[in-house]
């Protein structure tokens, strides 16, 4: 199977659909002359043309909003943010009409619309630049929520996005763009609502999505090695709907879990997890769910800071050890 | 092109706008015609006055905004564009929808919140929708609609159909930050669309000259947006229709958008809670003598093909019709308590699966 | 002691503040020649002018930036939202400048703004308007978030909120601005952080701010008076700080805990202490906590169906029923 | 009074622009204000480039956007108000830092995430602020500072007092609606600043005929926001001064806002990391002809003021300050990791009380 960056995935997935639709298009700041602001949409300009891929001003809500009024008369709009961050000017936009119009309308209209791009901390680009959205589009019904950690999960992912008729938030992250995995020629999309199993393990269940998830798996690596803890890492890749069942199967089995993210942690995604494990399999829990995320401040730019603020390897294993009440 | 071109001596200096204004005034539509916008504009009002009863007797809740005085607005807009062409508008969105042809029970119905209204009593009096007809809506945060209608002008432009899209919005709506990239990008992309402004004079109880720098409004898109404006009386149906089906000729030849200042006047408060200590009596009914009704009924009579006996039967009629429509839509059911569930995804996952 | 609407209290409490302090001001829509859209700043125009009453456009994004933009220079503004839904086209600046510029600046500027309007789901608004902003702003790291349920924690409260040096959501609800209560003559204050227990009780602690807080008083004396079950209410007054220790002192002493809000569920306010309660006193608690909240869904027009999706008092009071086992 | 009069024949139509410009004409400043400019723009340069140095060796982290080419803007329009005045810019501020007097330690510092840097380490590149020197920022987010400058200016009318804002934004920004709703406000309040526009052609990779509907950009206030246009030449420091100081008097008489569109260009690339795809090798040379450092050096050489060996001196000396203060940046501490509490609430709860 061939072998390629996340960020040729998504290209692959998008360029696909384009092809197989003429009624999808990518919108979006640089994402045409520039070939993307971090290459997602490398040669896309020259494939299909100025009208398909789109260099839009910097007005966020305006384009966003094209994008959804396009996608009332059946358009398929990709938009792309430079960073989700810069999606909060158009928040209105995004939680608003996006996911509401099919229902005041009484479902007259679908809005089958893909919002993509970076969510996360990134490069030490201070406290404005590097939100994680997660948890602020998870909250809101009407949307989807995707969030793919491999390049296979990536590209199965982001073309089910866009044939699917709701909105979907699909978050990307600039430190995983260049990961590479493999990535069948052949067809093929990947369901939202299905967890996957990213490390089979037996003492404690790790939820893990996008850019943590690889952090967990390398802390679930170093407790193996140094203490053969038998971790398993659980990515439920979409947010929206979240694939519960998979998450308590799996703490049924371990006793107990870590959630990990690096939003802040206040009414974040753990929070959530964790108020569905206690409703649902209180009884199943050998000890509280810990909840991992970006301590609760604002992103600092100086980078000792960011990596304190930011949960690593070595913070995740800590408290995974916490939590199964390691001793050593 | 995809883009505006620089250099180029911007298209709103240019010919178009004359000749469009020249060719506006030619237009001349036949009195059978003028006979239906005047029964329209007729029908519009009793559905209003008669939406202000059951709002004082509690039949509709939330916001409840009358169209009163603006009739000949969107009577005379809608008579100038096509079945085909593409329509949205605000939440003051009774008359748009009654002049696109949308039955009056299915609209009786959404403001009292019933399953036969016309959002499934999901979406009330600001929220009107008919696919079928081609009407985007019905939306209720200022100007938050204008981005859609530019999307909506893209897919005209992308699929090189032959539409124009007929965007409607408040003086009040100038102020926000998305009609400014809307018009922007309408502007950039040359996209077959009418900006209408019913310059009623007041966002809420805020006179434009308390809100908007420039009151003029039609100069706030010429050099902005390279977007031409014109202004309209927006009391004269005639002129509506004269002004805004050569608006649509603009746009179908492909020379971009284009901008309405449409000046009209609210007689109501701007929703059923409003004292209206902003303005006098006198105001008022300065403005009610150039009521647009009244105005037509004039042209209409003068043509010979109006007078007493048949103001009354027009009047009769469509008082029977609003009157059946409400208590049809009064008798109605509500929704079923399960239908929180629906209208929310297309591809619906549990909870949303019934 | 004299018995006013919770409405007066918020006028006095801006009144009082406007007349102490020359800096603090009041922008936004309809506020001054109309006397507020629901007339919380009556009368204000007259007493201060056109200068420090002040009528904006429909520009929520430019008054709210006005208003952070004078606060860096030492006033104090207080910005009103007709109702916090519409914040959502300034969400920007309220969630990257107001909060982050004192941060970005490495504490050079303080931010002292108020920002107050209505949260809830209102009279049968339908989507768009219905918002129950709570989460989505304290989520947010260099906010805090206040919510008043009494005339008396109103007045109180926005005082304190006008005098704070950082950036204040404060969240108010149309449903209560008739609601009377005694409110002294004399000057007083009351400080962030610290809960209120509106009503003792020792059989279950139900933790509800703002308007569900009358809705959940209403479930315990309907409680009290059909089974004699002996209801704890427990009023956080602030969301951010959040006064957890009072919340763990009563769950320890009651052994169970609902919450209740009229927001979104996924990942609400209710998720976030769940998470706290389970973390910090996973073995005091006889049950699971359980969150009430609003139905997961977009706020319908219709009356049934908006009554259906936000927790009314029966289905309070049945959740708690549920929680402390209670059969009959 | 507070808001614009209706009716009134616009003020940007009015006398005081003419007279406005012609008076910047006539403004002539001692060579030895020149001389400190020019000293100014070899200093921002030497930063920039020792910045660019620095991020190659991974000294900086994030975003770094350079202002090589641009330095004649800060450095004319700053030299134009007064240390009482309030100064706001974007992300690309670090010639505005410097020609507003702020230490180029203090700022190595910031770049370098330390504990010294004017921020704390906590704002990087994008966000210099000095509060001692009314200079409010660096802000990273397109236009979102527009609103700031509003909220300043409004400050200084609700205080009477006498000073005016300078607000620097670039051309990408005019089309956010940030931009559209401040500019409303500061026209209908009537505030007194100065919109600078640094229209270097880009924003990022898009040149501005792709982005903005309209490309004269001075054209895009007037009639939109009631304030008046300019345009002067961003690569001519004496030209920048002249119209800037000019400009401030405008708003210091009760006139209200005034906008300046100032042509320039960068050399470098948007940020460190741009290919530069979108433009030529000749594009670039073709600005760089009319560098602004060398046209001041040739006003001051035709002066007699400045020669060869002066002009080494200068370059001796500032690069001389410009490696001190780098290499003191580079060898102070990092803040704590504790730090990472701080700075956030004035008045701190746990967990932020430290
Ligand atoms: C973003 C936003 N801010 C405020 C409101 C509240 N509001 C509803 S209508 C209105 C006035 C709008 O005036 P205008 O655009 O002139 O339309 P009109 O009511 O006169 O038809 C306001 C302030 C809103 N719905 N959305
Ligand atoms: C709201 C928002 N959208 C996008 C970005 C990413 N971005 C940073 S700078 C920039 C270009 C700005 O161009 P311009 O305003 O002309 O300023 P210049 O860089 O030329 O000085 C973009 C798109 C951002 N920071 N904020
Ligand atoms: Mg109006
Ligand atoms: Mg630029």
């Amino acid at each position: 199977m061939p072998v390629i960056q996340l960020r040729e995935a998504l290209n692959q997935a998008m360029c696909e659909e384009m092809q197989r639709d003429p009624d999808v298009f990518l919108i979006g700041e640089e994402v045409a002359e520039y070939d993307g602001a971090y290459k997602v949409s490398q040669g896309m300009l020259a494939k299909f043309g100025p009208m398909r891929v789109v260099d839009a001003p910097i007005s966020e809500c305006g384009f966003a909003g094209l994008g959804i009024g396009a996608a009332m008369v059946g358009m398929r709009p990709i938009v792309e943010f430079m960073t989700f961050s810069f999606s909060l000017v158009a928040f209105d936009q995004m939680v608003n009409n996006a996911p509401k119009v099919r229902h005041m309308s009484g479902g007259q209209f679908k809005i089958p619309i893909v919002f993509r791009g970076i969510s996360g901390p990134g490069q030490q680009l201070a406290a404005t630049h590097s939100w994680t959205v997660d948890a602020l589009y998870t909250h809101v019904p009407g949307l989807k929520v995707v969030i793919p950690s491999t390049p296979y999960d990536a590209k199965g992912l982001l073309k089910t996005a866009i044939r699917d008729d709701d909105p979907v938030i699909f978050l990307e992250n600039e430190a995983m763009y260049g990961v590479r995995g493999e990535v069948p020629e052949e067809e093929y999309t990947i369901p939202f609502g299905k967890a996957d199993i990213k490390r089979e393990g037996t003492d404690c269940t790790v939820v893990a999505w996008g850019h943590t998830c690889q952090t967990a798996l390398a802390a679930a690596e170093k407790l193996q090695q140094e203490h053969g803890i038998n971790v398993e890492v659980l990515d439920p890749r979409t947010l929206r709907p979240l694939d519960m069942d998979s998450i308590i199967a799996s703490v049924r089995k371990t006793g107990y879990c870590v959630t990990v993210e690096e939003g802040y942690p206040t009414c974040g995604i753990g929070s959530e997890i964790a108020y569905q494990l206690q409703e649902k399999c209180f009884d199943d829990l050998d000890n509280s769910v810990t909840r991992v995320a970006a301590l609760d401040v604002p992103m600092p730019y100086s980078k000792p800071l960011l990596n304190h603020v930011v949960p690593g390897v070595d913070r995740v294993a800590e408290e995974i050890k916490k939590t199964i009440y390691f001793q050593g | 092109m995809l883009y505006g071109c620089p250099g180029l001596k911007p298209l709103y200096m240019g010919e178009n706008v004359k000749t469009l204004v020249e060719a506006a005034q030619k237009i001349e539509p036949s009195t059978a015609q003028m006979m239906d916008w005047y029964r329209q504009m007729v029908l519009i009002r009793q559905f209003e006055l008669r939406s202000a009863q059951s709002y004082q007797q509690q039949k509709i809740g939330g916001f409840c905004h009358l169209y009163v005085g603006q009739e000949a607005v969107a009577v005379g807009s809608l008579a100038a564009v096509r079945p085909s062409d593409y329509v949205i508008t605000a939440y003051r969105d009774h008359g748009h929808a009654i002049a696109r042809g949308m039955d009056m029970h299915p609209l009786f119905a959404e403001l009292y919140g019933k399953k036969t209204g016309c959002s499934h009593g999901k979406g009330g009096s600001m929220h009107f929708f008919d696919a079928s007809k081609n009407f985007f809506g019905g939306h209720a945060i200022v100007a938050a609609h204008i981005p859609l209608a530019v999307g909506l002008g893209w897919a005209v432009k992308y699929r090189k159909e032959d539409r124009v899209v007929l965007c409607y919005f408040g003086d009040g709506a100038m102020n926000q930050g998305s009609f400014h990239e809307a018009l922007n990008l309408a502007g950039l992309f040359k996209l077959p669309i009418i900006f209408l402004v019913e310059d009623n004079g007041y966002g809420m109880g805020t006179h434009v000259h308390r809100a908007s720098a420039v009151t003029d409004l039609k100069l706030r898109t010429g050099d902005a947006y390279g977007i031409p404006g014109k202004d309209v009386d927006g009391m004269d149906c005639l002129a509506m229709y004269r002004m805004t089906l050569s608006a649509a000729e603009y746009c179908r030849k492909g020379n971009g958008s284009i901008f309405l200042q449409v000046k009209t006047y609210r007689y109501r408060g701007h929703s059923m809670s409003d004292p209206q200590k902003y303005r006098t009596r006198e105001e008022v009914a300065q403005f009610q003598e150039h009521d647009p009704i009244g105005r037509l009924e004039k042209v209409l009579r003068d043509a010979g093909v109006l007078d007493d006996q048949k103001i009354q039967a027009v009047n009769d009629e469509v008082h029977k019709l609003v009157e059946e429509a409400h208590l049809r839509a009064d008798a109605d059911p509500y929704p079923e308590l399960d239908d929180v569930w629906t209208d929310i995804y297309s591809n619906p996952f549990d909870p949303y699966k019934l």
